[in-house]
């Protein structure tokens, strides 16, 4: 059998996480792969509809990341972030989808060692709970 | 009546020269930029990360870099050196010698292949001499411009007439043995001397053996540990056994507030070294770290609440005392400190994996200048208060640590100082 | 809680401390000091008490007595303070708290006073040998004659016994500003314990001088101060206790133990002497660069006082009366303001302070130990 | 859009930062297979000269209409390649790029197989989301090159002086009667024989009379409108009630019967309710302080030349400026009663009192006279009201204050040499240029220093003794030091109505008050506003010397803004549909910018409105509409999408 790899969605902003997972590249850190980053100008651009998407097109994981609070490069986009997604975990849970499936971090543009640590423990988190049951639209 | 303003000539690549430069650029004026070395970046370049913000360095540097590359008001002349200025404000001639790099930068794409296939290796100045280059190179990875550069001195070619790889293996054909040194001669209006500073030869605090104990570092080094670019890969190891140390002494004011060595403070190595401490808890969570210190000058916006930081969050020791030497423990090479803890009255020893001195600087001045300097070695002011960059020379202005030691966002707003007044002589009263 | 005495130790600036003001309080000097221990924060602490005024804090330490001067604190101050001429002066200074008669003082502060005060001893001595002297008899050299063996040991006797009560009367003096804790209440330890550690320690430190050697590089230094305590310790025994066997009629001999003995001491104070004031001259070593005028005064007395006794000893021995009776006379002139101002107010009296200090020191750290 | 996609796949090699790792040929092959993709080609640094040839030259012979490259990180050569792009003839905004060195290859380098799978998924969802894109263009705006300084002291002078020395027209508005701040009020300086009036002057020589700058005393700020390049911004002038006739004769304030606290000299001395707030202000003309006017008009009757004016009323004003500096400056920490000791006796004053003290134009004339005498014995105690020394105290360091004192105790020394001076202090910074030396020299001249940790307490007997005690830290011992006068070093805060200009200009402050620069180390003199720079104190403590550098710097930066003739800005800002906005004003809260607004189309139906001007492009907004009719620029929903289903699935 293959070995299961999780697919893990990450939606970063521009100013910090971003920069962060670059930096985690300028610096050869090492974390898993399949983590596929799609970058948003500040992550209070982050719909909660596009994490259900991500869940719904078969990711086994999706981490929301931003820069810290008060950090904000948008003054307090992340608040709003914060608010949103604190909401759509509950939702989540309820859907079914393990809480260790989604996360909200702060990264900022300095801590790629941050970000490595997230994958690393999301990634063998997910790993041990298997793919996600729910129905996905399109199969896997 | 309007004409168009006429050039003005920036001496150092550095942050504050960047910086200088952006501005008077910005502003519509021509600039040229020159660095002596073959990459402008300074020394900011080779930090690891900013206090008390923990940016990093680079990250936040390199954009301006290359925003100068591509700023079309700027001309930048890297690898080359003022060597005559004559005239006066508004009208100063300059002469610059382009050095050869033997490298066509026209043609050269910066692929990094000729330095992979380069037999001869050389210490690396920008690892302060921990790793090695070879003798075509570019400094790092991201220099601007990124182009190779051959150092005569340590090529085969050069020295013993055969090897030529770089040549054979350069994609463009970029590698030209026969540039000669160019001399560039401009006209300016203004000079903007930016040329920061060394650090002061650390064996004149000889009581702290740096050069005679392997594990005792100097901040600029320990800095290059930090990086992830460094010679370690941002492992902390000791240079005596590769291990990682349990525990490291910060020393403060090395060569700096001693009137028989430099009687300036130096203005950033305290915060510099809260910073290591707190990056190398960073790196190694069980490492203890001690700073010796005599008054921890922690005076900028977000610097003492970054010391009370270290102090609480990340338990870094403050020892306040001058350590009087160091001694090695020649089977181990730990380092063993004497003090006197000022605090309780105590005359102590303790035994350090490492020991990292924060050693004091010196400006740098372009000789062609001819500046006069102060008593304290640094350039002499006109009217500190009312123009506080103004050089004796008028239309001459000192920026960064060439105008006194002094944290990076104090470097840049003289920086913008010394950019307005530059472009006031250079436009006039004329827009 | 201590009261400070806002006034500028000024004094101690005229006792030599140079600079010592630009101290600032990095401790240094006392990392680098190679006698102090764990405990003991000098120079830093003195030289802070000194600045803020806390004159009883200095009063009651006898830190000052132990340092020998190597000058690694100096060599070292990040501010050029010149941490080991502090110590120095405050040793200076200390002498002139101990003394109860002024003298000392007078003696420290005043250039022109050590001088007038010198002048007039010698004087009194010469006016006393004028009007006291024996017969001179000019054919043969008879020194007894000239001058009465018993008149002469009455005299130097009195000297001594008087220059010993003052001596001793200040080493009290000392006792009571120096057995005080922390917060300067007296303390008191028995009796037994006093007697028990005056003999360990005085005695043995008294004679021997040991400490210096704990200073960096100081086995030369501490043989000079040898060779000089025992040169003047032996010419103090000829010709005090044996002056009778002395001072005679009878002519010099060089193979007579005493004679050998004498011989020593003249050479040891001669070579002593000069060694110290070229060193001084020259500024070889750290403790030799700053030199109070007292510290000349010393030096030039002893050497005087060592060349007087020499012609005396040459004139005598090659039988020319006069000139022994008149050179004599000129010894005992400088050798007596010497004695009297040297010992008790002056510069000899860190021969009893240092090994008293740790005496002191000692019962000091009993009573602590009594009180944990 | 009925336009065919052609896309263009470039994938790099980065020399071997890539291709150590990532099998390019491969990446490359899938690229073709993929939808629209028309040509798919490696190079070796595709930022290269030749690299980005290719790219120019196949937009014209594969008639390409989106361009993906997949190579380093879009912070680094995503405007090398939109640049090529455009030079190809494209819009530079139908380029996307895919991060296969910084995301891929850097990071995975043992795994060379799955790098390659990750580094074809990130191809494919460059090209999904480049298939979306459309066609963008920047938005620019002419810019007013004229400038406003709010604040007239010592940083506010040095940028109107050098934004009027380059030919910039700017406004310098203060809300005091007077130019000057708090430089003026400063005597002997440290590093100079210059006393902080000289500055002042030296300044306003430069600043008086010059026909490219608009002093506007007593002036505040009502409200500011637009952005960068274009601010619309309302001023009131409150009234003088005293007219540029005044001819300094003073025969008005001889008259006055009111007599309050001279704010100028700390209250240390009187003035008349009408007075010049002090001899060299500017304009130098007479102010009647209305809060202690009585009306009782003797001021009026006796003034030879008419001047006086008391129905005078404020008036407003409007000006447009392309840029803003403020320059609003600090105030002096103010103990609270008690606190030291402070106003329980004459003999405690602030630093800036002595300062007044000292200097030979201040209320004693120069001479050290407290309650009638000389004080013989003083005590400096530092850090009042900085370094957490107090429950009341600020955390931060106050930067200027340690060598401010030392000079004015060297200043006491050398004027009195009998006096006893004692610094007590936490930590001596003396961080700038010249300032150890001036330590030492202190030291030499016998000013004492002693180290507390804890605030020092002030003790004052029932005579009115004063003595000083503290926990000398390097000698771990309690000490008294008695005294005839405390002098509190006291810090410098944020100014008191700081808020509101902040809140009127929008921009941010940091936890204490002091406004936030838009990079502590890189951009201190900017603000996270655009056209707005902060100059002197108002960011933070600083000495004179940095206040004026600051506020030069700030010029130029503002200089740089109002050399151009137009700002262009990124145009990924949000965009509204108006046929499905329900009008529901979500929006409108969410936008931090306050960019957004509701417009009325009919008389029933309001719809958003992003004002281009104003948006910042984070796209809070469009995140948080129900409908989805807010979008944003580049990041639209249907392009995240694609990305998000390109993500997923076999390669």
């Amino acid at each position: 059998m293959k070995e299961f790899r999780p697919r893990i969605v990450v939606f970063a902003c521009n100013w910090c996480t971003y920069a962060a997972l670059d930096l985690a590249g300028t610096s050869r850190m090492k974390y898993p792969t399949n983590f596929l980053v799609v970058k948003e100008m500040c992550s209070g651009r982050v719909d909660p509809q596009y994490v259900l998407e991500a869940f719904r097109r078969g990711a086994d994981g999706v981490i929301v990341a931003g820069c810290h609070p008060g950090d904000c490069h948008y003054i307090e986009g992340n608040y709003k972030t914060l608010r949103r997604m604190t909401l759509l975990k509950k939702l989540l849970e309820e859907f079914g989808i393990e809480k260790e499936r989604f996360r909200l971090e702060w990264i900022s543009a300095s801590e790629a060692d941050r970000f490595v640590e997230v994958a690393n423990e999301m990634y063998e988190k997910i790993k041990n709970l298997g793919p996600l049951k729910i129905e996905i639209e399109g199969g896997r | 009546m309007s004409y168009l303003p006429k050039p003005v000539l920036v001496i150092g690549g550095g942050i504050a020269g960047i910086q200088a430069a952006l501005d008077l650029a910005d502003q519509g004026i021509q600039v040229y930029l020159v660095e002596k070395t073959p990459s402008i970046g300074g020394k900011m370049m080779q930090l690891d990360k900013t206090f008390p913000t923990l940016d990093c360095s680079a990250c936040i540097l390199t954009p301006k870099m290359v925003a100068v590359a591509r700023h079309p008001n700027i001309k930048l002349l890297t690898y080359s050196e003022v060597i005559e200025v004559t005239g006066s404000a508004g009208n100063f001639n300059v002469k610059i010698l382009k050095k050869p790099r033997y490298v066509d930068e026209e043609k050269c794409i910066g692929c990094g292949i000729c330095f992979n296939k380069c037999p001869s290796k050389v210490p690396d100045e920008f690892n302060l001499g921990m790793s090695q280059r070879r003798a075509i190179y570019v400094p790092f990875p991201q220099a601007v411009p990124l182009k190779a550069t051959i150092d005569k001195e340590h090529c085969i070619y050069f020295t013993k007439q055969r090897c030529r790889v770089c040549e054979k293996v350069c994609p463009t054909k970029a590698i030209n043995y026969e540039q000669k040194p160019e001399t560039i001669e401009l006209n300016v209006a203004s000079i903007v001397v930016a040329t920061g500073y060394q650090l002061i030869d650390p064996t004149l605090a000889a009581q702290y053996g740096y050069g005679k104990y392997q594990n005792v570092y100097i901040s600029l080094e320990f800095e290059r540990l930090l990086s992830s670019t460094g010679p370690t890969g941002g492992e902390i190891v000791r240079r005596s056994d590769n291990k990682h140390p349990k525990n490291i002494a910060f020393i403060q004011c090395v060569c700096s507030r001693d009137v028989k060595i430099n009687p300036n403070c130096s203005a950033f190595c305290c915060m510099a070294s809260v910073k290591h401490s707190i990056l190398a808890k960073e790196h190694l969570p069980n490492v203890d770290c001690t700073i010796f210190y005599m008054d921890l000058r922690a005076f900028g916006k977000g610097y003492q609440e970054f010391y009370n930081r270290a102090m609480r969050e990340f338990g870094v020791k403050f020892m306040r005392g001058k350590p009087a030497k160091i001694e090695e423990e020649p089977e181990t090479k730990n380092l063993i400190i004497t003090y006197e803890d000022t605090f309780t009255g105590l005359k102590k020893t303790m035994t350090f994996d490492m020991v990292v001195l924060a050693v004091g600087v010196k400006p740098i001045y372009p000789e062609a200048l001819k500046l006069p300097l102060s008593e304290d070695g640094y350039v002499q002011l006109k009217n500190q208060y009312l123009d506080p960059v103004l050089t004796m020379i008028d239309g001459v202005y000192t920026v960064g640590v060439a105008a006194g030691a002094k944290d990076i966002p104090d470097s840049v707003v003289q920086s913008g100082n010394a950019a307005i007044k530059a472009s006031i002589l250079a436009g006039g009263a004329q827009k | 809680m201590t009261y400070l005495v806002p006034q500028h130790p000024l004094q101690l600036v005229e006792l030599g401390a140079e600079r010592f003001s630009r101290c600032f309080n990095c401790g240094n000097c006392t990392a680098i000091c190679p006698i102090t221990k764990e405990k003991a924060s000098y120079p830093r602490k003195l030289i802070r008490y000194s600045l803020l005024g806390m004159e009883d804090k200095i009063l009651s330490s006898t830190d000052p007595w132990l340092c020998y001067y190597c000058g690694e604190c100096s060599d070292q101050c990040p501010r050029d303070a010149n941490p080991g001429s502090f110590m120095m002066s405050l040793r200076r200074y200390l002498t002139t708290k101990y003394d109860w008669t002024g003298f000392s003082k007078l003696m420290y502060y005043s250039k022109k006073a050590e001088v007038i005060a010198i002048i007039v001893v010698a004087a009194i001595v010469g006016s006393i040998i004028y009007l006291l002297h024996g017969p001179i008899v000019e054919t043969r050299v008879e020194l007894e004659t000239f001058a009465p063996y018993l008149t002469t040991e009455i005299g130097a006797l009195t000297v001594l016994f008087v220059l010993a009560g003052i001596l001793l009367s200040n080493l009290y003096r000392m006792y009571r500003f120096v057995m005080r804790d922390e917060n300067g209440n007296r303390i008191r330890v028995p009796l037994g314990f006093m007697i028990r550690d005056f003999i360990r320690i005085v005695p043995l430190h008294f004679l021997t001088q040991i400490k210096i050697k704990e200073c960096k590089d100081r086995q030369k230094n501490w043989i000079n101060h040898l060779i000089i305590f025992y040169g003047y310790a032996a010419s103090f025994i000829l010709f005090v206790p044996l002056l009778k066997f002395t001072q005679t009629n009878d002519p010099f001999l060089f193979v007579n133990p005493l004679s050998i003995l004498g011989i020593f001491s003249t050479i040891a104070l001669l070579y002593g002497a000069s060694i110290a004031i070229y060193g001084r001259v020259k500024k070889t070593q750290p403790m030799w660069k700053d030199s109070h005028s007292t510290d000349w005064m010393f030096l030039i007395l002893l050497l005087l006082t060592t060349i007087t006794g020499i012609l005396t000893g040459i004139f005598r021995t090659f039988g020319f009366p006069l000139p022994t009776y008149i050179m004599y006379s000129l010894h005992l002139m400088i050798a007596a303001p010497f004695l009297i101002l040297e010992v008790p107010f002056a510069k000899w009296s860190h021969l009893a302070y240092r090994p008293f200090a740790l005496y002191f020191e000692s019962l000091k750290e009993r009573y602590l130990a009594s009180k944990r | 859009m009925s336009e065919e996609l052609r896309i263009g796949v470039y994938v790099c090699h980065c020399g071997t930062n890539i291709a150590g790792v990532v099998n390019v040929k491969d990446v490359v092959e899938y690229a073709k297979t993929l939808p629209n993709v028309v040509v798919a080609k490696e190079y070796v640094f595709m930022c290269s000269a030749p690299g980005q040839q290719i790219i120019k030259e196949d937009i014209k012979n594969f008639k390409l209409n989106r361009v993906v490259v997949a190579a380093c990180s879009p912070s680094l050569h995503e405007p090398t390649f939109r640049t090529a792009t455009a030079e190809g003839g494209l819009n530079p905004y139908l380029f996307e790029m895919a991060n296969i060195r910084e995301h891929c290859s850097w990071v995975h380098p043992d795994e060379k197989e799955v790098a390659t799978t990750k580094a074809k998924l990130l191809v494919k969802m460059a090209v999904a989301k480049a298939s979306l894109l459309e066609p963008l263009s920047e938005i620019k705006f002419k810019v007013n090159n004229t400038a406003l300084i709010i604040g007239g002291g010592v940083s506010g002078l040095a940028a109107a002086r050098d934004l009027a020395a380059r030919g910039i027209k700017t406004y310098l508005i203060d809300r005091s009667p007077t130019l000057g701040g708090r430089a003026a009020r400063l005597g002997k300086l440290t590093y100079t024989e210059m006393k902080g009036i000289d500055v002042f002057k030296g300044l306003i020589r430069d600043v008086a009379g010059n026909r490219l700058i608009d002093v506007y005393t007593n002036t505040e700020l009502v409200s500011v409108d637009g952005s960068v390049g274009n601010f619309k911004v309302k001023l009131v002038k409150n009234p003088r009630y005293v007219d540029a006739k005044c001819n300094l004769c003073g025969e008005c304030a001889k008259v006055c019967p009111v007599e309050v606290p001279d704010e100028f000299e700390f209250g240390m001395s009187k003035r008349k309710a009408i007075y010049l707030p002090f001899k060299d202000a500017y304009p130098r003309i007479y102010v009647i302080d209305m809060k202690s006017c009585t009306r009782c008009l003797e001021c009026v009757k006796v003034c030879p030349v008419g001047a006086i004016n008391l129905n005078e009323k404020p008036s407003e004003l409007t000006i447009n400026v392309g840029g803003i500096i403020v320059a609003a400056g600090y105030d002096p920490y103010e103990p609270k009663t008690g606190e030291y000791g402070y106003k329980l006796s004459n003999k405690v004053i602030t630093l800036f009192q002595l300062e007044r003290l000292l200097d030979s134009e201040g209320p004693t004339k120069g001479e050290l006279i407290v309650n009638g005498v000389k004080p013989k014995n003083i005590v400096f105690v530092m850090c009042v009201g900085s370094l957490s020394t107090t429950p009341d105290a600020y955390p931060y360091c106050s930067r200027m204050c340690c060598s401010s004192t030392i000079k004015n105790a060297l200043v006491l020394r050398e004027k009195y040499p009998d006096t006893n001076i004692y610094i007590a202090y936490k930590d001596v910074r003396t961080y700038g240029r010249g300032d150890e030396q001036l330590y030492m020299k202190a030291g030499e001249n016998f000013v004492r220093f002693a180290k507390f940790k804890d605030a020092p307490k002030i003790n004052i007997d029932q005579k009115g003794n004063l003595s000083v005690t503290l926990f000398e830290e390097t000698l771990q011992e309690e000490i008294t030091i008695p005294t005839d006068l405390v002098v509190l070093v006291v810090g410098m805060t944020p100014p008191r109505d700081i808020d509101k200009v902040r809140t009127t200009i929008k921009i941010g402050c940091g936890p204490e008050g002091f406004l936030r620069e838009a990079h502590l180390k890189l951009r201190p003199v900017e603000t996270a506003t655009d056209g707005v720079y902060l100059a002197g104190a108002v960011t933070g403590p600083k000495n004179i010397i940095e206040s004026i550098a600051s506020g030069s710097a700030a010029a130029s930066r503002t200089l740089a803004l109002l050399s151009k003739e137009e700002v262009a800005v990124e145009p990924l800002i949000a965009v509204v549909n108006e046929d499905i906005c329900s009008g529901c004003a979500i929006c409108v809260a969410m936008c931090p910018y306050g960019a957004i607004s509701l417009k009325i189309i009919d008389k029933n139906i309001r719809v958003a409105k992003v004002d281009s001007a104003l948006c910042k492009g984070c796209g809070t907004c469009a995140a948080a509409c129900p409908s989805g009719a807010m979008q944003q620029y580049g990041f639209k929903d249907a392009q995240i999408k694609a990305q998000v289903i390109a993500a997923m699935g076999e390669v």
